[in-house]
């Protein structure tokens, strides 16, 4: 048993933070620090997605064949903990995380020919089209129909919490094409070009004022059956096999190590000192830091699985479920810290866009809409609720 | 001893829920929110019609010379309707001081117009550095040939924009930390020398941060000419967490009714949602938090008139008892109400942000945790 | 609303304090102090026991035919506050707050002429069969047989978490005397002579090291007929009667005032200052004190209701929740107050009856065990989680 | 980097699970308890026969070399079957606190007779007014001119009564706080001045208060002849905190899957308990702070020869997160238990015991968390 990194992981950790030192400017880790909500936008990341598109690292865990950089499990770890700790934004997780590894397990050459090198490329900003108002943790039951009509689907119905639909070109879905008494049979996977006609989307704005996520609307929209992945009434496998690697999706300690560093500094910046000399605050950053130490390692030991070729088991529900309440924790207490400021609402979004001063300074403006919206982890990507059935299903049996 | 409410309580609680629900559904309140103002006059008046304004206003002012429970009443219905008039801020902050330090002279000019609705004040008290303590002032009040001059800045001045007057706490004593030597001062909110920073707040309401740069003031813009307000800065707050905690209950009330009917009729894998024992637990678990910050309110508003110490230790209970129920009540109320619960469709996230609020005026649970250790200490010593 | 006692209430409360003080003894209250389980022996209530029953005290809120005092809800308030306050021991509630309303309600007037008056002098020692091995808190599910055999029924089974029945002269037991569809019919009410013969006990030692409950088995026991309370197959209209007055029994504030009391004494007594000097125990101390304050403000509420007619509802179960938590904290709060001294344990019981210096302090000598046997408050008398299942249906209609 | 077991590793675990099974079932544990001694000196040779004794005693000594990672696989078995005898006191304390203090021939006249299961030490350190401070020692050592007189007093000295030797923190500087100054003796139990007084622990085990008045011992008692030993006093309790974080995980595994097991067999209300959502999620969520904990136990068992702020702080965190969860695991366990989880019938509480004194020894996780913050701070200065 070894902490320590290799030689080569070494030299690889090197490669990255020299990466990083030349390619995430300034203007991109502040705008990703001026990001209360869970992703940030394309004005924020796209220098840096174009950068790592440039080193063939924005799909690293992809086969190499599709441009993948076929690291081993460590690497990947040293990737994801270097770019966590500098704050560098995340890329979008649809197209890398989601739709990408579908269509490589699932869909036909002619659309991995096509979409791979555009999710790599970044020209196809893409969303996903699951949730649908009333089916909550309860995705099988979509209701959003796909009608057969020639070589063309004709979808109606409506998605919600759709991430960034006002930004996206493209869309994956579940549509509904057969009613079937097993409602998670005669689902279809389609893919959706958000220009299509009748397709039109309302904002939905979040508690910490952001506009992040939206409704969209069908009314009549053909899309070309070409367009379905895999085969028709068989698209709960693909998103099964979608949510997998959702969950199991990136390292978070990193991350959260990260912002727990940046309220110790914003701390740091109390000049009275009535903050900084408070022993219950410093018990509160030790707790936190504590919960980060002990989810780090947990990721590593999933890692050393992974890398053993052992099932790591139902842990990244675990790594989902307190990693939340972690990264809640330590939006509360930022709010604690900024104490009668937290109670100064900044309405102009994007924060990272203000371009007259606010009247927060700059390092307190986020804290209080992270909070608010931090409210949604524990709710979506599985509700800590359902986390908590899973582990007691698949972890303990019950 | 009797806890039970009086007839004329009641009837003030009744007339309390009628207003509400008639006056002041979630749409009105939007309305009034997206307005230019941010508050509506009209409410103002209607308040004024009802009496609230005056509740505590002694009655050889125009008011009912009522008391904490009144206050207690009224807030709790304001919180079910989160009204976003500065009510807190003119008849539950000002009002009092006013009545506690204010000469007669001062008390005949400021608080009828109060109660006849025609004047809003704001407290000035909040500092950057202070931290929610009362004592920490370093707002300069220098004493000129003509009056005074204010020097400093005042942070999160709630409903300063909608004031005509502020109370501003100043430093009369150089020691930036002795409990003597301060004052209140009345000031013209449009007086020269105030710099305001006018902003929305965190519950839809609207704040100011202020600066006093050589703002000159008469002489009897002391409030009572008292150089030793401390203590009743200490009792008005202490009553308006008291107030607040009933208006935090009646935040929580609805919360846990809205939870409750959503996941009565939201379907989930065939069944209501609230069909999870796991989720009728934690509502039982909201509904006793709430039960435990309901008595926790009701101390604090019944040591209105206590020693200083017992009233002080009430309202420090109950700024942690309440902080910690609504924070649990309200976080709740969101993860139940899933993906909606985050959003501004529904009220649920503008309760959640009213119990922030509530929670942060006047310090935190955790400041007043150790307020209420040190006030142990003292009543041990 | 008015928290201020009147004029009658407050020469109430000084005629109880100066019965306290005439009649509650050093020893009383030490035995007390030193009994980490829920109730003390009858070596340390006995003198507190006879001394109220001079005074017509035992079971105040009997009706006065019965030898009740009737007090006004705010006198009984006031009754219950002093004595928690003072340290009291409690009185053994089986008789008293239990079988005692039974009877008065249910009993026929032979067994109210005789066994109402053995449990105000104390003559009697009553214990409770209710609980069963594997009933827990469903206890309809009780097995123990009643069969009739001329004017006696003949029992047979077993009860168990019998407090105290080792010392009892008397158990009230429920007992199957038909087996019917539904289980909660078919079962009667006993009152058995614990000298009968067939009875045998055998202790339960708790996790703190005390012998308070036992099991009970029946071995072909023979009682009276009219021993029977009641009708026969009507029992558990007679014990869901009982459960109320159970649950409703007693304000438990003022007894967690004075526990806190001693605590924060101990504290004071730490000559090295290390543990006084603690700001974190400092604050946990002032979180208990404000649990405290609003646990005794729903208990005047609940109070103001009854003397008001009105109905409190299922608050009851707040009580029992919270009090019983917030008494767990104390306990918790004691151990680590005395550090290390928690790792010695006394094995001698019981710690009132030590005649030998023990390692630990007098004062520190019941810290360890009643934060273990406290353990048990949450569990008996209605489980939390049953409490929890009260108030979603009773008072939240879910 | 590689977290997996090497073989070697597999087989000592395995081992550990087989002797554990075999020969220390609840019965067979039951029995030692009620022995007159307390402990089995036959189980005790068993451990010398396995290696176990010897684990971390240096090759050149007669033991196996092996470091904290083969400690934690030796503890976390004696966890799950709470063994009573003495190992940590001797195995996990003793041992390296000779390896890294004693001189060579200390070492060779301690260790093999530990090694060899004929020596058993105690770790007198803790006193009365320290609270679990390392550095706070009044226990003196006064040079006399044939060695040294030990005044003072120790409390809950685990192990002592088994033990034929002690090791005694005591003082050689006169300031009673001062980090340098403070030596470990080697005192044969027997010795004249000691007066010890035994009794049993929560855990089931035995310790001893004890007093040393004009206790002579040689020079050659100091280990090593250090008057310097709190680094290395500091880094053998930091490393038996991570021996002991590996030992709280094997008593927490085994409560949760009793509980799982009693749940899933225990009918109430006509269907199982684990039907029961709140339940079957209170135990997921022990199952979670299990996880944590395991991650945390070997957060501190590779930190083991660290530098000494990293090696602090993954001991303190280990002492928080397993303290924490500890507490969870056990209070849930015997609640989900019932009735019978609060009595000696069950082994439950047991396990809920051992736990509680895991977190007491070498302080509480209060004081790590404190402890934790003040070492963040040392980092950022």
């Amino acid at each position: 048993m070894d902490l320590s990194f290799s030689k080569d992981e070494l030299a690889f950790r090197d490669e990255v933070r020299d990466f990083i030192a030349k390619n995430l400017t300034e203007e991109a880790r502040r705008g990703q620090r001026l990001t209360p909500s869970a992703l940030s936008e394309k004005a924020v990341f796209g220098s840096w997605h174009a950068a790592l598109y440039r080193k063939g690292w924005v799909a690293p865990y992809w086969p190499k064949e599709y441009g993948g950089a076929g690291w081993t499990p460590a690497q990947r770890y040293i990737f994801e903990s270097e770019l966590g700790l500098a704050g560098a934004p995340r890329l979008l997780p649809f197209g890398i995380h989601m739709v990408g590894p579908v269509i490589i397990k699932f869909g036909s050459q002619v659309q991995k020919d096509y979409y791979l090198p555009r999710i790599l490329s970044g020209e196809d900003y893409w969303c996903q089209g699951y949730s649908e108002p009333g089916s909550g943790s309860d995705l099988a039951s979509l209701k959003t129909k796909a009608v057969r009509d020639g070589d063309h689907y004709v979808v109606n119905g409506t998605k919600i919490w759709t991430t960034h639909a006002h930004f996206a070109d493209r869309m994956f879905a579940l549509v509904r094409t057969a009613d079937t008494p097993k409602r998670q049979e005669g689902i279809s996977f389609l893919l959706i070009d958000m220009k299509t006609k009748g397709i039109s989307t309302r904002p939905i704005i979040t508690i910490g004022g952001d506009h992040e996520v939206n409704q969209v609307f069908f009314d009549d929209v053909h899309v070309p059956v070409e367009n379905r992945v895999g085969e028709e009434n068989k698209g709960w496998t693909y998103a099964k096999y979608l949510l997998e690697f959702e969950r199991g999706a990136g390292f978070r300690a990193s991350g959260l190590r990260r912002e727990l560093k940046e309220l110790r500094e914003l701390i740091a910046r109390d000049r009275a000192g009535s903050v900084a000399g408070d022993e219950s605050l410093a018990s509160r950053l030790s707790e936190i830091e504590i919960d980060i130490d002990a989810l780090e390692m947990i990721e590593l030991k999933l890692l050393s699985d992974v890398q053993a070729g052992r099932n790591p088991g139902p842990v990244s529900s675990v790594l989902k479920l307190r990693g939340t309440e972690v990264f809640q924790a330590i939006t509360r207490l930022g709010v604690d810290v900024i104490g009668h400021n937290a109670l100064v609402w900044e309405p102009r979004r994007p924060l990272y866009g203000l371009n007259e001063p606010a009247v927060l300074p700059e390092e307190e403006l986020a804290i209080l809409p992270a909070h608010l919206d931090g409210r949604a982890h524990t709710i979506f990507g599985g509700t800590s609720e359902i986390q908590h059935e899973i582990i007691a299903k698949q972890m303990l049996g019950l | 001893m009797d806890l039970s409410l009086s007839d004329e309580q009641r009837l003030l609680g009744d007339a309390a829920s009628r207003f509400i629900a008639g006056r002041y559904s979630f749409e009105a309140r939007r309305t009034i929110l997206q307005s230019t103002e941010g508050f509506s006059r009209e409410i103002w008046r209607e308040f004024a019609d009802l009496g609230w304004l005056g509740l505590s206003v002694p009655e050889e002012f125009g008011g009912l010379g009522a008391g904490a429970v009144e206050t207690g009443i009224v807030m709790e219905a304001l919180g079910r309707a989160l009204v976003v008039e500065p009510y807190l801020a003119t008849a539950v902050i000002a009002v009092p001081l006013i009545a506690e330090l204010g000469s007669q002279q001062q008390k005949a000019e400021l608080l009828p117009p109060i109660v006849a609705g025609k004047s809003r004040l704001a407290f000035a008290q909040a500092e950057p550095q202070a931290r929610f303590a009362l004592d920490d002032v370093a707002t300069k009040a220098v004493r000129t040939s003509v009056g005074w001059r204010l020097e400093g800045r005042k942070d999160v001045v709630l409903g300063a924009p909608w004031a005509d007057h502020l109370l501003v706490v100043a430093r009369i004593s150089p020691t930036q930390r002795d409990r003597s030597g301060i004052g209140v001062f009345v000031v013209p909110s449009s007086a020269a020398g105030i710099v305001r920073t006018d902003y929305q707040t965190l519950d839809g309401g609207r704040a100011s941060n202020i600066v006093f740069s050589e703002a000159a003031v008469p002489t009897d813009a002391l409030l009572g000419g008292s150089e030793h307000a401390l203590p009743a800065i200490e009792k008005v707050t202490d009553n308006a967490i008291a107030a607040m905690a009933s208006e935090a209950v009646g935040c929580m009330q609805v919360l846990l009714e809205t939870t409750i009917a959503y996941t009565k009729q939201r379907i989930q894998f065939g069944k209501p949602l609230a069909d999870n024992q796991v989720l009728r637990h934690r509502m039982a678990a909201m509904a006793v938090k709430i039960e435990e910050a309901r008595a926790s309110a009701l101390n604090a508003v019944l040591a209105a008139d206590a020693d200083p110490l017992t009233r002080a230790r009430a309202a420090s209970s109950a700024k942690v008892k309440v902080g910690r129920s609504g924070r649990f009540v309200a976080e709740q109320a969101v993860q139940l109400h899933g993906g909606m619960g985050v959003t501004e469709e529904l009220n649920v996230g503008a309760y959640f942000k009213r119990l922030m609020a509530i929670d942060i005026i006047f310090g935190s649970p955790e400041f007043h945790l150790q307020r209420h250790a040190r006030l142990s200490r003292q009543q041990a010593a």
